[in-house]
């Protein structure tokens, strides 16, 4: 395992955000001012949703209050003003993520994203093969191959796909502690492998998987490559060219942005080659009563009117994590994940899911409390003003392997104090006695 | 009393670990609506809480007394919150002896008091115990737990009338 | 053809919106406070999309403020709250067209809720015939049945239904003057014919199709209707369970409300019989590697974390819409629809499209222009500060039949006054001699 | 000159109604890049405006001139608007004489014009007529369509040359 001392993204010269700074940052989010129960909002749920800034909140006003109108298909002053805000975002979005800004496809969210693939490469192995689509074609005998930690996302959409094309499933396992199991990895990537689709870093371990490794392995058997990276985006400097993979998807609502946007990744000549998914209006260049043709990427793949002003806020979002440096962000973040794991771990009876102190992880944790069922957990921690997130995180086979049904999980984010974590440390060490659960685990 | 200590008053937290009736597992299986000789009659119900993904396995049995029919006994399996767990076991250690009709009106009453959102008070007289669950009304996102096994039972209720039926119709 | 003097919908004892009440109601618009080029803003392009009222936009600002959070997943304050208020406003909307909460399924748009239904179908037509969706699935023999003034979004995703799976796609053709050849529907109509999906109001054309005689010639034959309401729902007073379709579809953004949300409204025994679309997250009850079991209807339908701030806004959007009266918004927009097809057609060389003076049509018009292109015809009115829509408006097969490759179209709402409608008509009147076309047809 | 009489030019109302080289519907199908005895070399392009639809098919003859060759003849078929039709009228007059050198360069200053937003000034000298369309550089959503027959002039040079060198190769 990689210590944390050395995190593949560090930077000697580049520091971690500290406490001042932090204390900076919420005055522009204000959710954070708020209290739960008379006492202060500890939100420590940013693994499932993140904060707005309010630059964030100004820029989707703005641009309803002076530019709002359809894009792409109107001549009049708003319909251009509106249509350059619109490929402006998706400019700085792109370039936030290292890809060319035809490279990236709007859609409602990253599962939209990964089904878009998914349903298109469906598609692509019913009657597109003519069209150069054949690679993207699955039949009986190919392979889909996650992994065991994936969340459903990445997951259902495989499983689906596989049950239409009668192409079958594949999983890299785990290990007890959670980590991918790479020799099996090797062993499951065959000339059968035509998908290879993992998570960058798990919503409940904490991990970040060896991208460069995987890759490497995928291209040795000529699988497409595709990244879920909805709890990287947010939180790690990223770049997919550097990254080389082949797609890759992340959701506005976790990196600062409204609901209602996501993206997808993929490279040009791929995402050209690929059938479209959803069709409608906006993504055609001619349609008969008969039969439609298809404008390129990224068109091709946005039918109907697009997430236009959530575009406007993703990208006052990412501006707003540039300015602050993802290098620092995530330095602070893997610093918070210490904290996190260090002081969970020393609780009786509580045990944090993935790599342990001083290993690499992000700034969550997932951890059970034995005797206790993690609703009831959060529950307790809610009364405090402590905002986590309990249940299976959409991630019922990784909580199946590690013998759980569910967890509770604490996430944070640049605006996460060190005094936040260690409030939560304090409650959770609480909860046991409280529900008259003693040290070994037994109810007292 | 806090809100939580409200929530999870001190009798709800003894049935969560005592947990009355969860036996079933070790029971023997039964299959469903026959009627053992001079016995009543059972209806088992199985129960997700989409929230969790928390299930519950609720068998009820039907015999008579006096006159008509009273549940006789309850037994289940399931795992889940305290909430939950708790109201199961409440739950079983009440209804042995009620008719129908009586359990039934119980189990609308305590839906009605779980869905007011803290707006309606507890009949205590019916709800006995239950009552120390009206906390819950006042967490919506908690509701679910507090009546699985009620719904369960009540489902289970109904698979055992049914199979009376069905066998009287034979 | 029915005059307008007697609307479906109309009601003797509800009168249409005033010019006075509009004005009133204009300040509640910022956006339309703007100049172009030194001249108020006439925004007469609102059947692409609507403008918000401030209290739309508050309602999504107080909600990323105040209680921003993921819904459903989470045992927290604010995700308790954030659910509340998405189910509140799934409520509000869903009472707004006459039907359940949970009849109501959050989409991106209305293109991507009728590539839900198109796509469902697709999926019960490939393996899921074992669970019940047998009267989903379609094979070849099997008929679709569209019209010719259908949206793209109405149509494509159909044509694609066919493709994948054998069936035939047939259209209701139209008469010269575009109005649907009723004669020809009911020859089309057959036991093959499984799903008919046309338009409430074309978007176009500005008629209202005759949903009743529609839906009676389906259920003749045991076809499932679906309605696209996108134009419908903003303008007319709905009710789905009234107008007897099985399906309908429509979108936030014509309707006061943001982009990034739209509808299905299904009915609910079919919904649940119906197989999974998008999958993910949110809307199973239990996932393993091989296999995963899906929620009822909406949450089948949801995957993934869904458009939250934009629901919220959504409903304060209709409310808006409910307050001010929908029957009144319908007459005073057929006034307008009036005054617009009147003038226009009374300038030479000008062919209003669809229903002429005195027949019933919505507040909007198509024209065309003799001898100047409609991108020419936008640019003009543009610089008087009037927007308009050109070009063929995702309707090309209409206009293909209407001997046409584009239109202008000039698209009223509530806030549209009738000054704004008559320096339309004024404007328009110029094009002409401005671009030296004289009034033969023929350049000058 | 009001921002709208900038854009429409009366040379380029002019032009839209004229059409110098709108005829290519009336003449011969030539086939692409087979060089007629004594004659240059043909090449075709089919252009489409995907924000309007609207299209052109633009056919360019390469002759010799002097010790090179040079554009001999420009035509077309198209519909579209006044910009896109006066574009294409504009360039069929000036093009013929031209080298492939300095037609490309013309098209690569055009091209470099029409994406700056109206921050770069013509080169009137360079552009002739065609400066004209300057006032199409303010308006973003009008550029396609004055680059239309620009896009298909481009091609159907390439075309001319790759026959040309397919020519030589036999
Ligand atoms: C009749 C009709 N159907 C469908 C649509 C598609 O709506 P959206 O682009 O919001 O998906 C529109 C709007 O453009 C429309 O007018
Ligand atoms: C790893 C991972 N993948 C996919 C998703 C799905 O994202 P969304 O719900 O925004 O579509 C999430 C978030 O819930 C996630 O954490
Ligand atoms: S949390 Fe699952 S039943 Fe309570
Ligand atoms: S509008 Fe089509 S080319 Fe100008």
């Amino acid at each position: 395992m990689t210590m944390v001392s050395t995190p593949a993204w560090g930077d000697a010269q580049v520091s971690a955000l500290d406490d001042d700074e932090v204390r900076r940052i919420r005055n522009d989010f204000p959710v954070l001012e708020q209290e739960i129960n008379g006492k202060p909002l500890i939100y420590l749920d940013s693994g499932a949703t993140s904060q707005n800034p309010r630059s964030v909140l100004e820029a989707e006003q703005e641009f309803y209050e002076q530019r709002n109108s359809a894009v792409h298909r109107g001549a009049h002053h708003l319909a251009v003003e509106a249509t350059d805000a619109f490929e402006d975002a998706r400019a700085t979005v792109a370039r936030f993520v290292g890809v060319q800004d035809d490279e990236l496809v709007w859609t409602a969210n990253a599962t939209a994203g990964l089904n878009l693939l998914a349903y298109s490469f469906s598609n692509a192995s019913v009657d597109r093969a003519a069209g150069g689509a054949e690679r993207f074609a699955l039949k009986p005998g190919d392979e889909v191959l996650v992994t065991e930690m994936e969340h459903h996302a990445n997951l259902i959409p495989w499983q689906e796909l596989c049950r239409r094309t009668g192409a079958t499933l594949k999983y890299i396992p785990l290990d007890d502690a959670g980590a991918l199991r790479l020799e099996e990895a090797a062993r499951l990537m065959t000339s059968r492998t035509r998908i290879l689709a993992f998570t960058h870093t798990s919503n409940v371990l904490g991990n970040i998987n060896p991208v460069d490794v995987l890759v490497r392995m995928a291209r040795e058997v000529g699988a497409l490559v595709v990244l879920d990276a909805c709890q990287s985006a947010p939180h790690l400097p990223l770049d997919f060219k550097a990254l080389d993979v082949d797609f890759a998807v992340f959701s506005g609502h976790k990196m600062l942005g409204p609901t209602g946007i996501g993206a997808v990744y993929g490279r040009r000549e791929l995402l050209n080659a690929m059938p479209p998914f959803l069709t409608g209006g906006s993504m055609i260049t001619t349609v008969t009563m008969e039969e439609a043709r298809y404008l390129p990427a990224p068109q091709r793949f946005e039918a109907g009117t697009p997430p236009i002003s959530q575009a406007v806020a993703l990208a006052a979002a990412v501006n707003y994590l540039s300015e602050t440096g993802m290098r620092r962000i995530a330095l602070r973040e893997a610093e918070l994940g210490q904290r996190l794991v260090t002081g969970l771990s020393a609780i009786d009876g509580v045990r944090v899911l993935g790599p342990g102190p001083g290993e690499e992880r992000t700034g969550l944790a997932a951890f059970d409390v034995a005797g206790v069922h993690a609703h009831d957990v959060g529950q307790y921690l809610d009364n405090l003003g402590i905002a986590v997130r309990v249940g299976h995180h959409c991630a019922q086979p990784l909580h199946r392997r590690l013998g759980l049904s569910a967890s509770t999980r604490a996430s944070t984010y640049l605006y996460t104090t060190s005094e936040e974590v260690d409030l939560l440390v304090e409650a959770v060490a609480q909860v046991r006695p409280y529900f008259g659960v003693t040290a070994s685990g037994a109810a007292s | 009393m806090s809100g939580l200590d409200s929530l999870y008053q001190q009798l709800i937290l003894e049935h969560s670990r005592a947990r009355t009736g969860a036996d079933l597992a070790s029971l023997p299986d039964v299959a469903t609506g026959e009627p053992a000789t001079g016995q009543g009659l059972t209806g088992q119900s199985h129960q997700l809480n989409p929230v969790c993904g928390d299930e519950i396995t609720l068998r009820l049995s039907l015999g008579t007394a006096g006159d008509g029919q009273a549940v006789t006994e309850i037994h289940w399996d399931g795992e889940g919150c305290a909430i939950s767990m708790a109201s199961a076991s409440i739950l079983s250690e009440m209804a042995p002896g009620m008719s129908p009709l009586s359990f039934r009106h119980m189990i609308d009453h305590f839906r009605e008091l779980m869905r007011s959102r803290g707006k309606l008070e507890a009949d205590e007289e019916l709800l006995q115990d239950a009552a120390a669950l009206a906390g819950v009304a006042k967490y919506p996102a908690r509701v679910k737990c507090a009546m699985l096994a009620w719904v369960a039972a009540e489902d289970a209720l109904h698979q055992a009338e049914a199979s009376q039926t069905a066998f009287r119709a034979l």
